[in-house]
Formats: C-alpha cells, sequence, structure tokens
C-alpha cells in the first residue's frame, strides 16, 4: 500500500484549513498547525520500525516507476521527516508564548514550509524535486519579509534572498530539461544507474542541478543572504531555516550527490569532479562562516554565520563517502538542527528582553535566568563538539574519514579543526558575556514554552551525546541508505508491485 | 536547423536575463529581468521537446491513430506539462517579490537594495 | 525578441519597460505556438504576459503614491 | 565615479556572460563518447508511454499496434489532450505542489501587502458600468469553458482560472470594491480540501494518492478522462479565488 503518502499531507491539510479559519479569527493557525505536526511526527516514528528492515517507495496515482512520481521512504528520509515535523512542532510551541501573535497566514507559511522541506527529502524525481524547492523558497521568503523589527531591512533581506534563490531555481530548471533530452528520464533513481553522458555535460547538467541545493545549505558562495535573513527572520523561523531547511537541503545534497550521481550513474563521467568541486567549497565554507561568525557581534547573525560553518563540514563529510564519515555528518548534522533551534529559541528569548540582538546588550542575562544561561551553554557545548556532548561523536567521526581518505580530504580535516577552535572562541565569549559580565537588572520570568521547549531539546542532544549507541542503529542504516548502490532498483522495482 | 533556431533564441534570453539581474540597480527591473530569465528557460525547455515538422500533443478526430509509430510526429509533451508548472510558479514568485518591493519603499523611499536606512527609520 | 528583452533593461522609464516586456512576454507565447505548444501558449499569454505585466502596474501605480519619482 | 563604476560592472558582467556562453556550449557540442544533449529521441523517451498510453504496460510489445484512436475507449487514461492527461494524471503531484506555491504566494502577499496610502474616489463612468458586467459575464463563460474542456483542447485549470480572474479583476477596477474576500478565502478552502478529498478517495479505494477511480470513458467525449474533469475544475476554482485575492489586494480598496 502506498499510505506513506500521509506523511506529505498532514501540513497541507492545515495550510488548506488555515484561508476559511482566518476569515473567522485572525490569529486561527496555530491549532491546526501543532495538530498537524504532532501527527505526523506520531505517524513517522510508527512506521519507522517497519522501514528499519526494508525501505519503502510510495507510487502515485498508480503510474508505475519511472513514468509516475514516486518517494522513497528509507531510513534516512523517513528520519529527516521525524526530525522535521519535531522541529516544526517545537518551533510552533515555543511562539505560543514568546512572540506577539502572529497571523494565520504565518502558520499556512510554516506549514507549508514544513511541507516542502519533507516534499524535498522524500521524492525521488528531479523535477518534483524543484516543484519542493519553489514552495521552500516562497514560504520562506515571505516568512523572512514578515520578521519583527525594521519592515525596510526585512523586505530587503527577504527580496535578496528571493533573488538569488530564483536565479539558482531557474538555472536548476535548465539543468532539468538538459538531463531530459539527454536521458529522456526525470526519476532519480533512473538516473542513477543509466548510460553516462558525456564527461562535460555531466559536470555542466550536474552543477546546474545542485546550484539551489547549495544555496538552501548555504555553501559558499551562495550565502550572502544569510546574515540578513536570519538577523529579520523571527526568532522561531530563524531556527527553523537553520533546523529545518538546512537539514532538508543536506540530506537532498546528499541524496543527489552520493545516489543519484554516485557509482554507475549518468552522471559519473564527471561524478569526481563534481565532489573535488564541492570539497573546495566545503572547505571555504566551513572557514568563512566561522570567521564571520567569529567577527560578529550581533547574536542572531552569529547563529547563522555559524550554521554555514556547521553546514560546511557536513559536506565535508557527505563527499568522503566512506561509512564512517557519513555517519559522522548525519550525527552532526541532527544534533546541529536541535542544538540550533534550543540557540535561536534562548537568543529570541534574551533579545525580547534586551531588545537588540548586540552581545554586548546581554551582560548578566544568565546570571539573571540561570535555566536559560544553561541551556545556552548545552546549545554552546554541542555545537562546538566538546566530549559527552553528541557533536562531538559526529566530527570525530568526520575527522577519522578525511584522515583516512587522504588526498584533498586532508584540506577538510584542517578546515574543521580551525572551525572547531574558532567555534569555541565566539562561544565560549558569549557565555562569558551571559555569566561574568555586567551587572544589568532583567524584569520577567522566562515563559513557559520556552522552558518545555527548552527542556526538551536540551535533554535530547544530552542523551544523544551520553548514549550515542541510542541512535547508532539508525546513523548507520541511514549511511548505509545513502552510499547503498542500489537507490535506483529499489525505485524501480516498486513498479512490480502492480 | 529550426529546433537549433529556437533553442538559441531562447538561450539569448536567458543571457540577457542574467545580465540584467547583475547590472541592474533597480529592484522593479531586477524583477522585469527574473521574468525574462525565466521566459527564456520556458522557451529552452520547449525547444528541447520540439519535432521538427510535429504536431501538438491533443488527439483530434482528424488524428490518425497513435500507434509506436505514429507517436513520434508528436511534439513532446512532457516539456510542456513542465513549463505550465514553471509559469505560474513564476508568477507565484514575482507577485510576492513585488510585495517585498512595495514594503521596501515605503520604509526606505529607494528602489535600490542596500540603500540607507531613512532618518525616521533610524530614530526608531 | 532579443532586441525586445534588451529594450526592457534599457528603458528609462518603468512604465515602458512594462509595456515591452508584456510584448516579449506575448512573442514568446507566439513562439510556443510555432513549437506545437499550445497549452504553454494560452497559459504564458494569459499568465505570463497579461497578469504579470498588470501586477508590475499596480505596483508601479502605487510606487507613485508613495512618492516614486522616474529619474530622468 | 558613479558612471565608471557602473560601466565597469556591464563590462565585466558580459565578460561573464561570455565566458558563461561559451562553457555551455562547449560542453554541448563535447566530442567525447557520452549522452549529449538530444540523446534522447522521442521513442527513448518517458513521454513515449504518455503519448501511446501504455504506461503500466511492462513490456514494449504490449502496446497495441492498432493504437490509441479518437473515438474509442478502454486505455488507461482517457484524455485527449495528452499535456492535460500528465499534468493532471501522470505527474499529479507536480501539480499539487503548483497548487501549494500559488497558495504559499497568495498567503505571503495577503500577509505582508500594507494598505494603500491614497483612497481615489473617482466614480466610474456610466458606461464602464453598464459595459463591466457584460464583459464579466463573457470572461466567466470563456474561463469556465478552458477549464472543463482542459482535457479535450488546450487550456485547462491554470489558464482557465486566471480568465475567471479576471472578471472579478474587472470588478475591482470598475468599482473600486474588493468584494467578498472572506469569500474567496473561503472559496481557498473548499477546493483546496476537495482537491485533497479526490486524491486521498484514490488512495483509500485504489491503493495509491489520486489514483484513477472512475472509468476513462471515450477519447473525445466531455465525459471521459475519469476525474480529470473534476479535479482540473477544482483547480480552476482554487486558482481563480486566489489569483483574484492577489489582484484584489494589489489593486487595493475597500473589503
Amino acid at each position: 500500500m502506498n499510505m506513506e503518502i500521509l506523511l506529505l499531507l498532514f501540513p497541507v491539510i492545515a495550510a488548506f484549513v488555515i484561508p476559511a479559519g482566518s476569515a473567522v479569527k485572525k490569529t486561527f493557525g496555530r491549532l491546526p498547525a501543532l495538530l498537524a505536526f504532532l501527527a505526523g511526527f506520531v505517524y513517522a516514528a510508527w512506521l519507522l520500525p517497519g522501514v528499519m528492515e526494508a525501505p519503502r517507495v510510495v507510487i502515485t496515482a498508480n503510474w508505475r516507476p519511472p513514468f509516475g512520481i514516486n518517494f522513497l521512504i528509507s531510513p534516512l528520509s523517513l528520519g529527516a521527516v521525524m526530525m522535521i515535523y519535531a522541529a516544526g512542532f517545537l518551533s510552533v510551541l515555543f511562539d505560543l508564548q514568546n512572540t506577539e501573535k502572529k497571523k494565520g497566514q504565518y502558520y499556512l507559511l510554516y506549514s507549508l514550509v514544513i511541507t516542502a522541506s519533507i516534499g524535498m527529502v522524500l521524492t525521488a524525481d528531479l523535477f518534483n524535486l524543484f516543484v519542493f524547492l519553489e514552495i521552500a523558497g516562497i514560504a520562506s521568503f515571505a516568512l523572512v519579509a514578515a520578521g519583527s523589527g525594521n519592515t525596510g531591512t526585512a523586505s530587503g533581506a527577504g527580496l535578496k534572498y528571493l533573488i538569488q534563490a530564483q536565479i539558482a531555481g531557474l538555472l536548476m530548471l535548465g539543468g532539468i530539461a538538459l538531463v531530459y533530452s539527454a536521458s529522456g528520464v526525470l526519476n532519480m533513481g533512473s538516473l542513477s544507474s543509466f548510460a553516462a553522458f558525456n564527461p562535460a555535460f555531466a559536470f555542466l547538467a550536474g552543477v546546474l542541478i545542485l546550484l539551489p541545493v547549495l544555496l538552501e545549505t548555504k555553501l559558499f558562495p551562495f550565502n550572502t543572504w544569510v546574515g540578513g535573513a536570519y538577523s529579520s527572520a523571527s526568532p522561531s523561523f530563524a531556527g527553523t531555516l537553520s533546523s529545518v531547511t538546512a537539514f532538508a537541503g543536506a540530506v537532498v545534497m546528499g541524496r543527489l550527490v552520493l545516489g543519484m550521481m554516485g557509482g554507475a550513474s549518468a552522471f559519473a563521467p564527471a561524478a569526481g569532479k563534481i565532489r573535488l568541486l564541492l570539497l573546495v567549497l566545503g572547505v571555504i565554507t566551513v572557514l568563512y562562516g566561522e570567521i564571520a561568525a567569529f567577527r560578529e557581534a550581533n547574536l542572531k547573525k552569529m547563529l547563522g554565520y555559524s550554521s554555514i560553518g556547521q553546514m560546511g563540514m557536513v559536506i565535508i563529510g557527505f563527499i568522503i563517502a566512506d561509512a564512517g564519515a557519513v555517519t559522522g555528518a548525519l550525527l552532526l548534522l541532527a544534533s546541529h538542527s536541535a542544538a540550533k533551534l534550543l540557540l535561536f529559541f534562548v537568543t529570541g528569548f534574551l533579545v525580547s528582553k534586551t531588545g537588540t540582538p548586540d552581545r554586548h546588550a546581554l551582560k548578566g542575562a544568565g546570571r539573571a535566568y540561570p535555566f536559560v544561561g544553561a541551556l545556552f551553554i548545552v546549545g554552546a557545548l554541542t555545537i562546538m563538539g566538546i566530549p559527552l556532548f553528541s557533536g562531538f561523536w559526529g566530527k570525530l567521526d568526520v575527522l577519522k574519514g578525511a584522515a583516512a581518505a587522504g588526498g584533498p580530504a586532508l584540506a577538510g580535516f584542517f578546515a574543521i579543526l580551525a572551525g572547531t577552535v574558532f567555534e569555541g572562541v565566539y562561544f565560549l565569549r558569549a557565555g562569558h558575556t551571559l555569566f561574568l559580565e555586567g551587572e544589568r537588572k532583567f524584569e520577567g520570568k522566562p515563559n513557559f514554552t520556552l522552558v518545555l521547549t527548552g527542556i526538551i531539546l536540551a535533554a535530547a542532544v544530552i542523551t544523544a551525546g551520553l548514549f550515542p549507541q541510542l541512535i547508532r542503529p539508525w546513523l548507520e542504516s541511514a549511511a548505509k541508505d545513502l552510499l547503498s548502490s542500489d537507490y535506483g532498483n529499489i525505485i524501480l522495482q516498486a513498479g512490480g508491485a502492480l | 536547423m529550426e529546433t537549433v533556431l529556437f533553442g538559441i533564441s531562447a538561450f539569448s534570453l536567458v543571457l540577457v536575463g542574467i545580465y540584467g539581474v547583475l547590472t541592474r540597480r533597480n529592484i522593479i527591473k531586477i524583477l522585469l529581468a527574473l521574468n525574462i530569465l525565466e521566459t527564456g528557460i520556458n522557451l529552452l525547455i520547449v525547444s528541447l521537446g520540439n519535432t521538427p515538422g510535429g504536431k501538438a500533443p491533443i488527439l483530434t478526430g482528424s488524428t490518425a491513430p497513435v500507434t509506436p509509430d505514429t507517436a513520434l510526429f508528436f511534439a513532446d509533451p512532457l516539456p510542456q506539462a513542465l513549463v505550465l508548472t514553471s509559469i505560474v510558479i513564476g508568477l507565484g514568485t514575482t507577485a510576492l517579490a513585488l510585495t517585498l518591493t512595495l514594503r521596501y519603499f515605503r520604509s526606505r523611499k529607494s528602489l535600490e537594495l542596500g540603500a540607507e536606512m531613512t532618518r525616521e527609520e533610524a530614530a526608531e | 525578441m532579443f532586441a525586445g528583452a534588451l529594450a526592457v533593461l534599457f528603458q528609462k522609464k518603468l512604465r515602458n519597460a512594462i509595456i515591452v516586456f508584456g510584448i516579449v512576454s506575448l512573442l514568446s507565447a507566439l513562439l510556443f505556438t510555432l513549437m506545437k505548444a499550445y497549452d504553454v501558449a494560452i497559459t504564458e499569454a494569459a499568465i505570463g504576459a497579461v497578469l504579470t505585466a498588470a501586477l508590475f502596474f499596480w505596483a508601479l501605480r502605487r510606487l507613485e503614491e508613495d512618492g516614486y519619482e522616474e529619474k530622468e | 565615479m558613479k558612471k565608471r563604476n557602473e560601466g565597469f560592472i556591464s563590462l565585466s558582467a558580459v565578460i561573464l556572460l561570455a565566458a558563461l556562453g561559451f562553457l555551455v556550449f562547449s560542453a554541448l557540442t563535447d566530442g567525447r563518447p557520452g549522452l549529449n544533449i538530444g540523446s534522447a529521441p522521442l521513442e527513448k523517451r518517458v513521454s513515449f508511454r504518455y503519448l501511446t498510453k501504455s504506461v503500466n504496460s511492462p513490456d514494449q510489445a504490449e502496446i497495441p499496434a492498432a493504437g490509441v484512436e479518437f473515438g474509442t475507449s478502454g486505455y488507461e487514461n482517457g484524455s485527449a489532450n495528452i499535456v492535460t492527461s500528465i499534468v493532471v494524471d501522470y505527474r499529479v503531484l507536480d501539480t499539487l505542489g503548483e497548487i501549494l506555491v500559488l497558495f504559499a504566494a497568495a498567503g505571503g502577499v495577503a500577509l505582508l501587502m500594507q494598505e494603500r496610502n491614497k483612497k481615489i474616489e473617482q466614480e466610474a463612468s456610466v458606461i464602464v458600468k453598464t459595459a463591466v458586467p457584460v464583459i464579466m459575464l463573457f470572461a466567466l463563460v470563456v474561463g469556465a469553458y478552458i477549464v472543463i474542456n482542459g482535457h479535450l483542447s488546450p487550456g485547462g485549470g491554470f489558464s482557465g482560472g486566471a480568465v475567471i480572474a479576471s472578471a472579478f479583476i474587472l470588478q475591482f477596477l470598475a468599482f473600486r470594491k474588493n468584494p467578498r474576500s472572506t469569500g474567496f478565502k473561503i472559496t481557498e478552502t473548499l477546493a483546496g480540501l476537495a482537491i485533497l478529498a479526490y486524491g486521498l478517495i484514490g488512495l483509500f479505494t485504489q491503493g495509491s494518492l489520486f489514483a484513477n477511480f472512475l472509468p476513462t470513458g471515450t477519447v473525445g467525449e466531455f465525459l471521459s478522462a475519469s476525474g480529470i474533469v473534476i479535479l482540473y475544475t477544482l483547480i480552476g476554482v482554487k486558482v481563480a479565488a486566489e489569483l483574484s485575492a492577489v489582484s484584489g489586494n494589489f489593486i487595493g480598496g475597500e473589503e
């Protein structure tokens, strides 16, 4: 059966209900979004044990692959769906109390971001991937521009993001058309075992197709939109951009580079070149992101730049393409998502108390709110990769893989080490500001939803750090899934079930 | 030959679009250039599915039965279906971008990205 | 068409640029019919040319209400 | 100073584009072995099976030799317009995504559009006021025709929806009123839920989302092509409501 498609539909239903609801009550929309994300998470968790045994392929409208559109429900994509739903749920929960009440349309767009991210990680069709990228894009531009603070700055940030994403998207469309005219198929599974393209053509088409994904994962030089977008967006949406959108982007990147372009694929003649290019970009990205974060006084922008660096590390891990490194990269990705969401929540709360995102205004905030400060430290330690926090195991595996691979991957090794040093410095500096400086008085208490979401996220990263064996089986089967040469066969054989 | 001609005219629009986005400063002009780029890409996609002297992929009373042999005289329908989607996506983006432009102009009094904050804004 | 597209970029007045853009879109609809893509041609004419140009016009009118002036 | 700066930007953009164009050209005409642009002739593309309506016949030999003929029945898909059969049936998930894109854009415009500064209270002339309802009716009829004949002739929910929306746009422009914006919102919701319900019926009765659960009928008849008429009509309604709402937001005016 193809019931698994429901994974995609819960937030769509929520989004469709909102316009009529908001005509009755302006703030209608939180409840359907919350319910949809919770339902999706529970459903995905219920499917997980079965999918760990054998991946499933969803057929739509009863057309067999590669003619119809298919969705691959594998350990990797299902785990990603769970993460996305969880992050969406927590963000909406956080918003219940911590920001001014948002209009119904906000939740409509938010549900569409979640839908599109889920669609991206599940789909096995190139054009469908493009459509989902566009949905995520349009909803994100609007949400960035709707951010709190100055309308001019926010709209300018949204426009910058829109123009860059639009060019990348259109060029990807051109790449898809080229692939179709050379191969006659759009299914990623078919392309992963196909007669080889001409080397130059494969390189051109491959790079064009990767462009918007590079933008989503904020790889250099496609990340000039990041600073403005992160500082303009509301805290929960900035968290979503770095934990949901970037997460989905990285999974799609892994899928495209290791699945569709891996092994005996149509892109095989240029696969090495494309990977080398991505590795170089990854190394530059790590250094650029971490240095920019180091120099930044605006706390929200600092977190945004730090995400850039972390995504660079993840991409380096993927490119090394060895089981250990990919496992590490996935763990790094997952713990980054959880920790960044936590950090954005905490920062959002503190910024609402001081009125400015400037680091220097936050002196003594940690002593005024010890619990909130502790949450910040937990998030920071996870991102830095201190032993006993989950980020550590991820970085360790990626570093081991890079050292073992040698050659150009060594550049990645040193970039990650250097990046970690920078991370340590700027997070410790932020912690120092929070706890050891200043005597500023703060009024008001942290409210309930911040405490609740904070405890959930902190518990998740601490558990994953202390007992890595708990999530190890999932990570390993997800890495195997990503590196498997069977990707195409799994999808194409689904037609036999009809 | 005719397909190549279609392709070249489409690609020229793509280049003009990218040139416009890179060099123009006025946001409205940039958006017009983006739309030109989009039109160019759409033309390119359809031209890649063009069959020289082909028929439109619509069956009418006067069409001969579509067998594996006669199917080859049709224009490829799939690129056309993709372009339908792409046109609608382009409209959605343009509408949103114009809304953002209006907001931007109202607060900055300028149509250039990266304009300085106005005095009232900085005072806020 | 190429010339038309360039003209869009080098028009001084936005209003004229939008009109030329609409014409380029309609020409591309014509090109779609030459390529036997009738569905696409109809959609491009209705959505890509008319509606998009109309959105640009309305936006321009609002901008002028807000105090936008063309530079000579 | 500024002038020279702009000249420099244009020049570097031209050089960049020339390099880009050259790269693309050399990649597309590269002589090394391997598939390149246009390597897949029509019979090797997936659309070959869409044209012969034989997607679910695993073997090439199973394609009926007599072919798909106008006015006969019994095919896996009964739409005479093959582009429509792809948009609304074979690749229907793309179309769902397309609806969501437009939905997101409409939501974003509604969320972000500010009020107009000036309210121009200029009454439309009598001629306009009498002519507009007639034109509106005409546009509505044409739009509805385009929508419901999407499986037989060019057009369909998206282009027809735009034509229907133009009727409402005329009304805004002529009467300077933005009527029933709640009506549009409720229409959007209802049409969206109906589209999903249609897909879910397919899922629960035929085993996959948007699967056909109605007979495919005779190619070329109005009541053919299973649910394509229903689905394209719903899409047309939703698109019309969204485009009207977006245009209404741009034009501004009283609710």
